[in-house]
């Protein structure tokens, strides 16, 4: 039972080898003003108390239908995903470094990159990130030594979400780098590009998400020749159930993007409430000195049998230090072991299939919501699996409302300081059903209907 | 092993989605496997059987507090009330999971000694730049911008000067005396109107705790300068020592070191920040706080002068909800056991090892949680090197510790055998130790070889940089 | 994705192999008047279907603190019990025939069976019977087969819990065996020895409970040593926690027992709405050959390791056929993994813990109830973790009342055709805690105040 | 590896209970062991690695039908809303378990042809017992208590005729023709007034078919007697062939062989029976039945001429949650799949093998979803015996084929692919055979001296059974 294991018997014996009489003479160095007792932390309970009392918080969160997406989404996660995953001997090791004893990690992590650039078509992806937006970040960092003879500014698209767009301001503010913003086109949901081109200040990437903020799908061909011919290199943000389905980063314009970023959560990782997720980071091989993150090679033992390790490593802060290509040290290797068991458990098939479907079932909701009277659509481009709508009554309180009939019924374009009061961002998976969406919509007709009653 | 790729069996073509242009859509077949369910289940479970872990072998591995992190924190952690729970949830309908986080976030600050706590950043480094970041905006904020260098110890982990050199600062290091303590004149001499700050571990990365910690508190305070606490050895004086206490301005605690997160093969992690009275507006956002209505998520909306976001959402609230469970199960007492243990077995083991011939790199130093053994002997008389002899460790079922860092002791181990070890394996692992230091006497050969007994052998990393072989 | 791994090309390369073209064909010996499809089975539904609808099944039965038992308890199951015991390597392998190729599972077996023997003081224990009613039904026949000089006959107690009895009644009934009935006092819930002795059937066996059906504790020294001086070979029922606190049968009487039988379910293994369980059996070192189920032994390899194989095949059914001492064949293995791992996990000092703690809130609920105005105790004997009391009111009604407060209130008598309307077995677990109790009378008090509110 | 039992610490005394007499209490210690909490992790994690298993090898077992079990019926079936649920719950407080039940109980006796099926016995051979049971049930019914004998084949599996001998009935056994089949005339020369029926399986143990079943059921109804069907082989025929079409009377299912329930190092299992409409009141109790208020658990009660109880409760209600998951995940269709790659699996396995020089039994026979081979060739030229054959896969990372069943082939092997393994295994396994047996003519002492690789050599199985060391 007790996670300590020494009994007093063994404590005292050794406590004398060490030449002590008391486990707290073990901290004489430190001197005595210094410690003290930690009085706030209520007193520990027994296992099973603390099942009970977690559970009761578990049991605080309703069960709900998940309409609601930006970034992050509830797809289905076969049983076998984390039933691995959950394996002590992934969950309890430490970053690969011996790599004679980590073969089993090091393969994962290198099929994970694989599959990886298979989505994508890149040519290299590290081993994860923390999660898409500081994979954007870093990515960005990338781009500016990659392009140390350009500004260390970045052009970033209104399109961008918002809480991204937040984490580059957070992160690259800190190193002044400059964020130039391309405005949208709040008609479409797509980016405008400048008509005659750049301004002087010549920044050195341009991020093209496939994706833009209403759900839109960007014209990422238009986009990417564009920044081609400002000499601009082209980071794409790209959401892998999407890529399933569109078209690869490596195929957009002329030459396809520099480095392609995402979030993987979709992947096999549970929502949990904003964390922990991964983010992913391919890139042309020619870049890879600048990649940050760990990367795993194929090499061999001395035996010339095939094993696995970490490569690279003086990019990395444990060698180079200071001048590493990032700080990251650990980042998400479970999840990234989760998403690979995820990939391997749908296969190629099922993760089209889950795409597909989503897709059809984004569609259909967003026809059935857009029949309703008063329910306006805000962009008519081609969507994947998420849309926004423009609802006659405030989001948020549409979304608290739904809440009682178990939905929860996507993001309020306000919770990001955008749009108007009655914007409502809504995204489906193949998780919900098509009676999941009509009560969504029945459930909005009534409100309505109520509302109206009350108006009139 | 062969690689998932291969396993792939065809499956019938999908008819391309109707209403979304031709030229947006992917052309041809999705380059991934399509496996059995039971193929996917054998692969990764025989990988999986390929790897070391906490749960199968000792690893002693120091920096990294490789202890049994109770699986109960686990279980209660991905409960399908927390895990399926979209971050954009309306705050009502996350009551319970903000209420766990809420008291986390008080939790962690009474055992720091802080003022406050932002539990976003998602390891330590991301700590790290969050902290070094809200030095930034403090000096700042007092309209001194000529603050750009930062002072971390020689031979400091090296996120510290990444993570300064992130947020923009120059990093210079400061030596240390022959006891392992920070060598104070150096230190006056860094100090100065440029420096934003120092960066600490304490116990450091040599094991030992830094008796002058007042002190240098009192220097770099007295210079201008704020004191970063790396919390990644935190393990070590848990329940009995506040950063807050010694001194320190801002740190940041690794959740999957110390508080019951397993490494999961390299992440992911926690890096909850906590800070003095002084820099709590600039706590990065979003933070747990209480309303008229229960517990919210509170945005920059609520703390203008935060730093900002550090990541999409609230942090690595699953980690974070370990933390907790794991805080609640131990409560006060517990946690200070965990210290207890954790330096019973760290100098149980460096007497035991000393007693077997190994020198520690500071013999008459206490230990913290973890101590350091140099080599250099070893190899001056033998040719066998720190590396070897770890090699050779694997072959006993027993996971390298750290080598090569510190780097400042030649042919270094940094052995950490934390609190949940028995003092059989510690035994047994000096046993084995005295058996490798025999063989690198008498055999080295075997000890040039090694590993004999795992899956691989000696792994070319060389080769494997130069090929680049880094996707199939 | 799919659970069969075929794709058409594979398909059709391997029919060729086998000189068909068609997957029917493989049939072609079966009448073609015997083949039909099934049209009764619903279409097949998606994993993610599945789950939803299993969940919401799952969801339909509430969450009850449980004071039930009568054989099968709610005890605390630690969170790595079942993260180990559900390992694909123990969770998928078959029994273990090949010995070389199963040590995990045959060393978890024979620790079983130590801890079994360590509980019980008995010599041997085999690796589990389907449940604890069928061990005991083996255990008569073992003992009808040791004792072949005596009568087809069996002393049963009372006092044995009634389903159990039912079991002996179903598979010692075929073989027409006599259950000759060793009458209770219903006064003290205890059994009553003839005064004069056995008459002249001469049963070969009595079972000994170390609980009775009232929850009181049997004095077992006194029945053993009346049935040693009857010639009886003896069968104690034990239940494990109790085994923690009280008496091991080897200590009973003069001589202790010839089989110790019990339900183990309380080791680790849920209650799942009654199964699987299971049963264990010991007994002495010179039976070993009546011994019925699996036997793991220890042995040495060719070079003289320590290894562990089936031992004494030659009872079972796979080699004995007709003559085997049972014709059991899949027992419970994961399930015995499961209480290994537990009783490991528990360690004695746990166990011993939650069998105090089990017995504390008994003996409080006990009083707790026995304040309340108009509910009598029905027996007086010390109890271990179950009583049995008499309210007022139907014990079925208060059960039923009682589920809307979240409380399963125990057993009532009724259903097991004893006792009284009013009648209800109540155990505890080191689950519950105080509150729970003082809730339970709380409940309990409004109850029969309304009651008698209603009959005024 | 070491026992349990040398983990252990002290821990302090606990007080005797107030209120239980002394002579009642255990005096001393309880001898079990006092880990911690990593040391038992560790210790059985470790333990786990040793096995083989469908996870992590391929397992062709005849007669077990070791296939991927679906890790979704796992997860539903242990949810906590089944798993905590005590059996004494009110009927009202378990509707959604009962559903299931009830769902599961009507789709088994469709799938069965029968009319109805009781789901309590605990594993087939207690299906088994309850079959022969009801038809004893069924002939004392009818005033007919002289029918004391009960006939199975030849080579039938052990539980067949424990079962009807644990029944309290005599058994004689019928032997096949050359090709499997029954003999007829053999047949009709045991039957008799005294016969109170016949236990098979169909296909039967030698993977063949009886093609003669309708008449055999004909001759044995003529003669007064019923048929059983033992349906470990059920995986064979599944969604085409219906037992109760055949002219079976009674008959159980291994749900842990054909429906996702694995097989947990044996057990816990579900041996389900079901029964024509005659021998319907007879069914073991107790049974899901409806009545007004929803399901419910019906007892003797409502059934007074069932032969009662077999177990404590319901029967092994996990096991029957995960088939009710199999079943509604894969829907008719989709059981239908299951038998005719089972079939298709063995066929070309089959092939394959005789084309490596192995023999089958019953070449002139399609086979079922298993077959046997004989070895008895490589016995008389080499000396090498089916065992050593087997023990040598191991150390291929196979697991063995059932050796020496069916008792009537001798040196026989029973493969059973099972319809969850890919095509590229079965050729591995075909690659590996044709390998050992080249071994077995050139280097016969690999053979002997096999396994080479495992954690242990051969075992002395001998010598367990004269020291009898069975505790520890
Ligand atoms: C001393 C020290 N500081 C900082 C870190 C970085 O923490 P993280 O890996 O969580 O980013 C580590 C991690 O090993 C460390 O050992
Ligand atoms: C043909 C046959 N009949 C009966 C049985 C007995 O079934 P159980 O092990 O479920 O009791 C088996 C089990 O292997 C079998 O193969």
């Amino acid at each position: 039972m007790p996670y300590i294991p020494h009994d007093p018997d063994e404590t005292a014996v050794m406590l004398a080898t060490v030449g002590l009489d008391s486990l707290d003479a073990l901290f004489d160095e430190i001197p005595a003003a210094l410690q003290c007792d930690v009085l706030e932390i209520p007193d520990g309970i027994s296992e099973r108390a603390l099942r009970r009392e977690m559970e009761h918080r578990a049991a605080q969160q309703p069960d709900l239908r998940c309409f609601a997406g930006g970034g992050v989404y509830a797809h289905h996660i076969p049983a076998l995903v984390w039933e691995i995953a959950g394996r002590g001997e992934f969950y309890s090791a430490y970053t690969p470094y011996q790599p004679e004893a980590s073969q089993g990690t090091l393969q994962t992590l290198y099929e994970f990159q694989s599959c990886i650039t298979r989505l994508t078509g890149m040519d290299i992806s590290n081993a994860s990130l923390h999660d898409g937006p500081t994979a954007l970040a870093e990515a960005c960092l990338m781009a500016l030594r990659l392009r140390q003879d350009r500004n260390r500014a970045i052009l970033v698209p209104a399109t961008l979400w918002p809480h991204w767009r937040a984490v580059l301001e957070t992160i690259l503010g800190l190193q002044d780098i400059q964020l130039v913003l391309l405005p949208m086109d709040p008609g479409t949901g797509r980016l405008i590009l400048p008509e005659q081109g750049l301004d002087e200040r010549e920044p050195a990437a341009m991020i093209i998400p496939q994706i833009g903020i209403f759900g839109v799908l960007e014209d990422v061909d238009t986009l990417s020749l564009w920044a081609e011919q400002q000499g601009l290199l082209r980071i794409a943000v790209c959401s892998p159930y999407a890529l399933a389905m569109l078209k690869p980063p490596v195929e957009w314009g002329e030459r396809g993007v520099d480095i392609a970023v995402g979030e993987a959560q979709p992947l096999g990782v549970p929502l949990s409430g904003g964390g922990p997720y991964l983010g992913f980071l391919a890139c042309r091989r020619d870049h890879v000195r600048q990649l940050p993150g760990r990367l795993v090679a194929k090499t061999v033992d001395r035996e010339g049998r095939e094993g696995y390790c970490l490569t690279l490593q003086a990019r990395e802060q444990h060698i180079r230090r200071g001048k590493a290509t990032s700080n990251i040290c650990t980042s998400q290797g479970l999840l990234v072991t989760a998403a690979t068991i995820h990939m391997g458990a749908l296969g190629a098939d099922g993760l089209q299939q889950a795409a597909w479907e989503s897709h059809r079932l984004a569609v259909r909701l967003q026809s059935l919501l857009l029949d309703i009277p008063g329910v306006q659509g805000t962009c008519p481009g081609p969507i994947f699996q998420e849309f926004a709508v423009r609802f006659p009554l405030p989001a948020r309180y549409l979304q608290d409302r739904l809440l009682e009939a178990g939905i929860l019924a996507g993001i309020p374009l306000q919770d990001w300081g955008m749009g108007e009061d009655g914007d409502m961002l809504v995204a489906c998976t193949e998780l919900l059903d098509d009676q999941d969406l009509e009560e969504y919509a029945a459930a909005i007709r009534q409100i309505l209907q109520e509302g109206r009653l009350a108006w009139n | 092993m062969e690689l998932i790729f291969g396993l792939d069996h065809k499956r019938p073509e999908r008819e391309p989605p109707e209403g979304i242009p031709v030229s947006l859509l992917r052309q041809g077949r999705l380059p991934l496997p399509n496996p059995s369910e039971l193929e996917v289940l054998r692969h990764y479970t025989r990988l999986s059987q390929q790897n070391f872990s906490v749960d199968t072998q000792f690893y002693p591995l120091g920096s990294c507090t490789m202890k049994y992190n109770p699986r109960i924190a686990h279980e209660l952690a991905v409960q399908r009330g927390f895990s399926r729970l979209h971050p954009a949830t309306p705050a009502r309908a996350q009551q319970g999971l903000l209420q766990c986080l809420w008291e986390l976030q008080e939790w962690l600050t009474a055992l720091t000694g802080m003022a406050a706590a932002s539990l976003t950043p998602a390891a330590g480094a991301q700590g790290e730049l969050a902290g070094v970041a809200m030095i930034r905006a403090y000096h700042r904020r007092l309209g001194d911008s000529g603050r750009t260098r930062f002072l971390i110890p020689q031979g400091a982990h090296g996120t510290n000067p990444a993570s300064a050199r992130m947020a923009g600062f120059d990093v210079s290091e400061i030596p240390c005396g022959p006891e392992g303590d920070m060598d104070l004149e150096a230190l006056d001499r860094a100090l100065g109107p440029d420096v934003a700050g120092i960066m600490l571990t304490n116990p450091s990365v040599l094991g030992t705790f830094e008796r002058q910690i007042a002190e240098v508190a009192r220097r770099v305070h007295a210079a201008g300068g704020l004191l970063y606490y790396d919390g990644a050895n935190l393990n070590a004086i848990l329940g009995r020592v506040k950063p807050g206490v010694m001194g320190f301005d801002a740190m940041h605690l690794n959740l999957h070191k110390t508080f019951a997160t397993p490494h999961g093969g390299g992440g992911p992690g926690s890096g909850v920040v906590a800070v003095s009275a002084a820099l709590e507006p600039y706590l990065p956002v979003p933070r747990v706080g209480r309303d008229s209505c229960g517990w919210c998520w509170e945005t920059r909306r609520n703390h203008p002068d935060s730093i900002g976001q550090l990541g999409g959402y609230g942090g690595s609230v699953a980690v974070l909800l370990r933390a907790h469970a794991y805080i609640r199960r131990l409560g006060a007492k517990g946690l200070r056991r965990v210290s207890a243990y954790a330096a019973l077995n760290a100098n149980y083991l460096l007497k035991e090892l000393q007693r077997a011939g190994y020198l520690a790199a500071f013999p008459q130093r206490r230990a913290g949680h973890e101590f350091v053994l140099s080599l250099q002997d070893l190899r001056e008389t033998t040719g066998v090197r720190a590396l070897d002899v770890v090699k050779r460790l694997l072959d006993f079922g027993i996971h390298a510790p750290t080598v090569y860092f510190p780097q400042l002791v030649p042919e270094c181990l940094l052995v950490e055998p934390t609190e949940t070890e028995s003092r059989a394996t510690l035994d047994r692992f000096v046993a084995v130790m005295a058996k490798i230091r025999r063989e690198a006497m008498e055999t080295p050969e075997i000890l040039f070889g090694a590993p004999h007994h795992l899956p691989v052998k000696r792994l070319d990393e060389a080769l494997a940089a130069r090929r680049l072989e880094v996707a199939g």
